[in-house]
């Protein structure tokens, strides 16, 4: 009788809830002391097309959904045809008994088929509307979950809409609930709430938003693009009590110059974005670097090129991220690679962006923005906040300055940095033509060279800052796996079944992209082989970036660029012998 | 009290013999300084073009940014900092062909800057190309034939979208067009000085002369200011068949508050003023509850 | 002659059901059949946005480009094949946000497209943030306290910039909209027609039954559309204080030349219809002179 | 006595005619059958600072300017200041007797002083306005170089402006040529006309947009942006003879999109611009690899970020071109090294742009874009060009194809092509969203990874069209330099300095750059040691990139980035003993 160790899939229609389900069940799961990683997959387009929303869960941590699933809630005929095939032997099929589709499918399988009273039951109980409670219900019930934790979910869903609303789903679920574990008490798989400190359920994009938030982050401008629509929308919706500016722009040209517009005023602000806006905003970015700007940038990546699959993932926009924008400047690329690393880059790339007085991009994908993991609310830890000005001045610290230079050159091509118009001292133009130390516009090829310099200083200044890969697994291992950013949790899932099978799995992921911590690369990677890279794109963008770099070619290269996100069986499958 | 001079540096002036930037210049320090400002109180913003140049030539804050982004960046400026003055300066070119989408987005916020077109009908800086004012027929290095767009009305633009101060000026009226600049200071929301610019080295059918001979003060027809659809004519006066081009401030409403004013977060003074967590530690464990 | 068959496909559109968009593909597909054109007469050119996914849906050549890019995509077209009919098809957040400059830019050079606004005031595929054209207080996902830009008035701004076919339709009016779109076809130069459209998935009080007692027929009110003066007037009353939504041909003037009637290289034809080589080879030595 | 081996300089404020006297002087050199290369050097200023434009001479071709110059004019006396130190022994200072100057800077230097009365010439024999013929004709006068040759350009010149004119500065010129021959008639450097084939004075953006021109481009749009503005203008100031339109654009961001749209209409369209408008098309570009549109840019770089230096060279947007735009995707990347070779890569350009229905970028800087050279009119073929359309299919062709798919899949990534709309059978719609071979929207996870394959095996396959680096010099060299595009003719003239000094040098440039031909890179370096690359950047992006790619390794790296061109001497200077 396995127990807290299943996947549940909910498939239908876009428009009929999957997602908002799925979410709410991964939180009851949550809630229980369970871990869970939840993962939306769905079309562009706001109803019809084929939607589905799989949730792992387990009692030690998750970080990827495994291609096999336990239990499937079909909002729709044709999700039992596209479905089907990944149910494991013994797994349950639940769909609305009004719902005609094609038997045949289950023919000679070994699934439980529930074709369940849904409708009926919300349309007594409650309202038919309410359908998807009667489904979330069965799905515990069959289970054996604690019905009290997908009620506390939709209660907390409906706080506003009053107990009138909340009442009618409690009394639909029981029944649902009631139903199920009349007819099918005997299921294996079971889930079993445990004693657990507090968790929370959580995406990239909620998590970078909120360390961007704790960071003090007060302005923000953008323009809508799956898959960070999210983060500017959070920002929006905590606006007026965190006292911040969320500025939605006309475009993402606007967007990015509105970003370095405010963080002149001396004000932390971040913009977030896709590949194709992120290309209208690569000039602003050249201005950034120029004016010797702090602006953070949130960089979700999708496949492309143009339009491509926007509610699709993958990890081909690295090269953007590292060389977009004309000119030759510093800047800082991470890329983290679970829900709290999100958080703390948040936090951290504020500081890093005001620090070198550059721009600082934090790259994402839509899997990771989009997907829900259990975390532990300890490690979103807002009480011990590091805040890094760098070299900010006060007021009376730039009064104090009889010869003040905004653009002083420094050895490590930092200057100490007066707020325009913050003192009577701090008057000085801020300019993307080429100044001299005062701010001046100057063609002089002297000043030209050093200014040149002072700005690609800042990189190497920077190196300290930067993190050697992430280690998962032993620190000597038969293989090891290579990756970076949110790929991280596939490929850890990935090591550890390759070493329940005898081999032992290492995995080294790169947060710290660039500017690219040659040395440490090279220390956490000597000896290790064969190396495997996992990326989800097609030309093995950060594979060529660590032989360029650091000299250190991998053995193989496991790519996926059909915009799905990896699964441990999909690395397993394309692992080459070893 | 500061005077001009403590608005002035060292820093020559790269405009030709000639050119109206000058006058513009002139005007917004006589400005700043009549709207009794201080320098660390104004912050000038402009883009890239000949005139663009002006925060270079003078002792104030300045933001120069790229082409055509002038108005976004003074947007986010002002956003973080709506307490300082902010004037935004900038050329045809950038203000309504690069920057065109930014101008109307200005115009729908009534967002709190001063915007101060150097429209000389041409492109200066890279040496003469037609701009989108220029007249039809327009003999520039990239219409040899004479210009077949019809000019762009950016006073009845903004008209049309609810601009609530629309006024032109002439760059060797230094006279007028300071107290135009004060008045659009001290106007609640965006402000839009379309400034006639004489281009000498480009444009110089344009002249100071011709220019004498084809303005007019609205205020001298009995022009009211509050009249939107008398000013929405008068707008379209420019650039008319009779030539007239009408100057002073063709359109005020005051009554339309400033984005700034209805943005809640700004309530509590500006951004810039504010500690980088407004609220109490504590509170922000709310933040934590939402995602449970 | 084609009908509406010809113009169809089996791709099924992917639209929410009960949203505007299928009505404006309907009225296109038979405005086409209408107005006697074959599917290769027509280019279908679009940008990013639920409705801008109609050329997939429908027998026709199409550009399906870039998010706020369909009327620069569609110039670079029309200059390149003046011949054909284009028609660009995009949402507001395309057309009057991203898209704005493109907007004005096309109103000056009456350049011959007919550019057709699905309008539903909200941004619709990235679920539901509101638009330019969203109305004061519009409560959305990035404007929780309700917007406060005051709205964009396309028909306003294109009337004040010299459009010369400004018309407004209605989604669920195939009949007339069918109607104007055949007219826009017919019209020398850029036509404007704003379609108000319906979302029903994120601008559900801007429903069909909210419309339908909102719009008037300015036919039905004696308008004349080429009174300029009378067709501001009726612009300025959307989004008005009295809800009135004037429909209809609201401008036109057929006296302005086409932009593409006054560029001198299509005088000779199309030039995707002309030899890479459109004189004798041996006159091309007279570009080696000049540079001697 | 040395004969047609010398440098002029003219030099004065912007708006004193620095660079149409300079031009002139250039153009009535080459029509006397030398070889000229002619630079000017300019402000982001119209009228006032300090302008120059040198002109160096020779009986064989030259492809860089000295430091040191044997005339020097000066239309003010900044420019004695700041120039007089380039002179060379017994070289000349031509100035005007009217204007002041500091005659200490000539003190204890072996330099000739004429102080001429130009300004009295012209206006006894013509007009004030006329002072700069009269400069030129002591120019010609100091170095007895015959007069005709002046005045016929000049003449030219005033082509339109009437005879009454012409007369005049006739009449100017040779008031001025006497009274140098009078006072002066010992200058030992001079200058005698050769017989010679036809020659031309060029520049770079003239010839690629010849180039552009003779492909049979028909569509240019772009907005207006230093120093490719003189692409756009030529293009304009031909469209009506020649059957074109060139459009100028409200921004970068709808020039591309322009383009774009013409060449879905089957007609060869480009655009020009400089690193922040590219910036601006990027996302274009994305597009049109997604729609495998063939669209031509050619970007002419100057100092960055942001606004920088614009009326400065450089070339620090090599990573930008390779890189930018979202997605993955196939481009080539040229960057021609001369000025046929920029006349035959506008021809090129537009070839391989349909061959591979992709983006081809061509690389100018704004020193070759802006400098005169003297080419030989035969190495501008206008009669045996190569037009090559790829698959293009005529309508004929489309029609008799029964399931014609837009972009079925092919070994070569390269589908037929049918324009849209062309025929009854070509009616497809053409999308950046994914596609599949018909060109509908897919989401399809399995279509959407061969549609990467296939964009992006353009690339190898263009492989084959791509040549291995231009070599000046001995195959067998004791010192090897490497460049790339415009930096090879400074690179040359010092691979020959340095010959002459007994270490004998060859150079390999790059001009075909991406994809990038590894094997023939490695051919060509085998063996080759040092390896010196000369590079106007900061960050060494080529010799990154030949590492990167070729895992060659070059030992020494000679950067210059402060906007300035490369000379010979300055890369001699900057060569560490070998
Ligand atoms: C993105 C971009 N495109 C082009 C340019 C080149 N550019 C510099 S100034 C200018 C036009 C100047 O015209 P205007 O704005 O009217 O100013 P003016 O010089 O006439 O005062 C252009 C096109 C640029 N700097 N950036
Ligand atoms: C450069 C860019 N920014 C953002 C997006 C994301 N996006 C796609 S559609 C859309 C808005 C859609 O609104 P609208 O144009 O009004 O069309 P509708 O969906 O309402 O029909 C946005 C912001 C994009 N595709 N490209
Ligand atoms: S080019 Fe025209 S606008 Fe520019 S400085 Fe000269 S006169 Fe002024
Ligand atoms: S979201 Fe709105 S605009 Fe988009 S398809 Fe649905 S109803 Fe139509
Ligand atoms: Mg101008
Ligand atoms: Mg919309």
């Amino acid at each position: 009788m396995p127990i807290n160790d299943m996947s549940f899939r909910i498939g239908g229609e876009a428009g009929q809830g999957v997602e908002s389900s799925g979410t709410g069940f991964a939180k009851a799961l949550t809630r229980a002391g369970l871990y869970t990683m939840a993962v939306p997959d769905y079309y562009s387009r706001i109803r019809g097309g084929h939607n589905f929303f799989t949730i792992r869960v387990s009692e030690k941590p998750v970080y990827a959904v495994q291609d096999g699933i336990q239990v499937l809630i079909a909002l729709n005929a044709e999700t039992v045809a596209r479905h089907i095939e990944h149910l494991v032997p013994g797994g349950a099929v639940i769909i609305d008994k009004g719902i005609a589709f094609d038997m045949s499918l289950l023919a000679g399988r070994d699934i439980r088929l529930l074709q369940a009273p849904l409708a009926e039951i919300a349309r007594a109980e409650g309202d038919e509307v309410m359908v998807n409670t009667a489904g979330l219900a069965v799905m515990a019930g069959l289970t054996e979950f604690d019905l009290e934790y997908v009620i506390g979910v939709i209660a907390d869903g409906f706080g506003k809409k009053g107990t009138g609303i909340i009442e009618a789903n409690h009394r639909v679920a029981a029944a649902a609930h009631a139903w199920v574990r009349e007819h099918h008490p005997d299921f294996p798989w079971r889930i079993q709430a445990q004693a657990a400190p507090k968790r929370l359920t959580v995406n990239a994009n909620q998590a970078f938003a909120l360390g961007a938030l704790m960071a003090g982050c007060k302005f923000v401008a953008g323009y809508p693009m799956t898959p960070t629509t999210p983060v500017l929308e959070y920002m929006a919706q905590h606006a007026d009590v965190w006292g911040l500016v969320m500025k939605q722009a006309e475009s993402e040209v606007a967007a990015i110059n509105m970003v370095v517009g405010a963080a002149n005023a001396g004000v932390r602000a971040m913009t977030a974005t896709s590949g194709g806006g992120f290309d209208l905003m690569t000039e602003g970015l050249s201005l950034a670097a120029m004016m010797e700007s702090p602006v953070v940038v949130f960089l979700g990546q999708r496949p492309g090129p143009a339009t491509g699959l926007p509610t699709r993932s993958n990890q081909a926009d690295l090269n953007l991220a590292l060389y977009a924008g004309h000119g030759e400047f510093s800047r800082i690329v991470l890329s983290p690679h679970t829900i709290p690393e999100f958080y703390s880059c948040g936090i951290r790339a504020f500081n890093l962006a005001e620090k070198y007085q550059c721009p600082v991009l934090v790259l994402s994908d839509h899997l990771i923005s989009s997907s829900y993991q259990t975390v532990e609310a300890a490690d979103i830890d807002l009480d011990n906040l590091t805040i890094d000005r760098g070299k900010l001045l006060s007021p009376a610290q730039v009064d104090a300055m009889p010869n003040y230079k905004r653009f002083a050159l420094t050895d490590d091509g930092v200057s100490p940095r007066a707020i325009p118009a913050s003192s009577r001292n701090a008057v000085f133009l801020t300019t993307g033509d080429e100044h001299d130390e005062e701010g001046h516009i100057t063609e002089d090829p002297i000043i030209a060279s050093r200014m040149t310099e002072k700005r690609l200083a800042k990189m190497k200044a920077a190196l300290v800052d930067m993190r050697p890969p992430f280690r998962f697994g032993p620190e000597q291992a038969d293989l090891t796996f290579i990756c970076w950013g949110a790929t991280y949790g596939p490929v850890v899932e990935a090591a550890k079944e390759l070493s329940k099978q005898g081999t032992s799995a290492n995995v080294l992921c790169f947060v710290d992209i660039w500017p690219f911590p040659v040395a440490l690369a090279q220390a956490a990677l000597s000896g290790a082989r064969p190396l495997v890279s996992v990326e989800a794109n097609a030309r093995g963008q950060f594979a060529h970036l660590l032989q360029a770099e650091a000299g250190i070619k991998v053995q193989q290269q496991i790519l996926r660029y059909d915009g799905r996100g990896f699964t441990p069986d999909y690395i397993l499958a394309h692992l080459e012998a070893v | 009290m500061a005077t001009v001079k403590d608005f002035s540096n060292n820093v020559r002036p790269t405009w030709c013999p000639g050119c109206g930037d000058y006058g513009i210049w002139n005007a917004l320090k006589r400005a700043l300084v009549d709207a009794g400002l201080e320098p660390e109180q104004v912050m000038v913003v402009t883009g890239i073009g000949c005139g663009s140049k002006t925060p270079d030539y003078m002792h104030v804050p300045g933001l120069n940014g790229l082409h055509g982004r002038t108005l976004a960046l003074a947007t986010g400026y002002k956003l973080a900092n709506h307490t300082m003055q902010v004037v935004a300066i900038h050329g045809d070119g950038d203000g309504y062909s690069m920057g065109a989408n930014h101008f109307i987005q200005a115009i729908r916020r009534n967002i709190g800057i001063l915007d101060i077109v150097q429209n000389n009908h041409v492109y200066g800086l890279t040496k003469g190309q037609y701009s989108p004012t220029s007249r039809s027929g327009f003999v520039s290095k990239t219409s040899p034939d004479g210009a077949i767009e019809r000019p762009m009305n950016p006073l009845a633009l903004a008209i049309s979208q609810g601009a609530t101060f629309v006024a032109r000026g002439f760059a060797l009226d230094i006279a007028q067009l300071s107290k135009l600049i004060v008045a659009g200071l001290n106007h609640r929301g965006y402000a839009l000085i379309d400034v006639m610019q004489v281009c000498v080295s480009f444009n110089r059918s344009m002249s100071y002369e011709w220019y004498r001979e084809h303005v007019y003060q609205v205020a001298d027809a009995n022009h009211a200011p509050a009249d939107r659809d008398a000013a929405l004519q008068i707008a379209f006066q420019y650039p008319g068949a009779d030539g007239k081009i009408p100057l002073g401030i063709i359109y005020q409403d005051e009554s339309v508050p400033s984005y700034e004013e209805r943005v809640p977060a700004l309530q509590a003074g500006a951004l810039a003023a504010q500690p980088l967590h407004s609220r109490p530690a504590a509170d922000y464990h709310q933040l934590i509850e939402e995602l449970y």
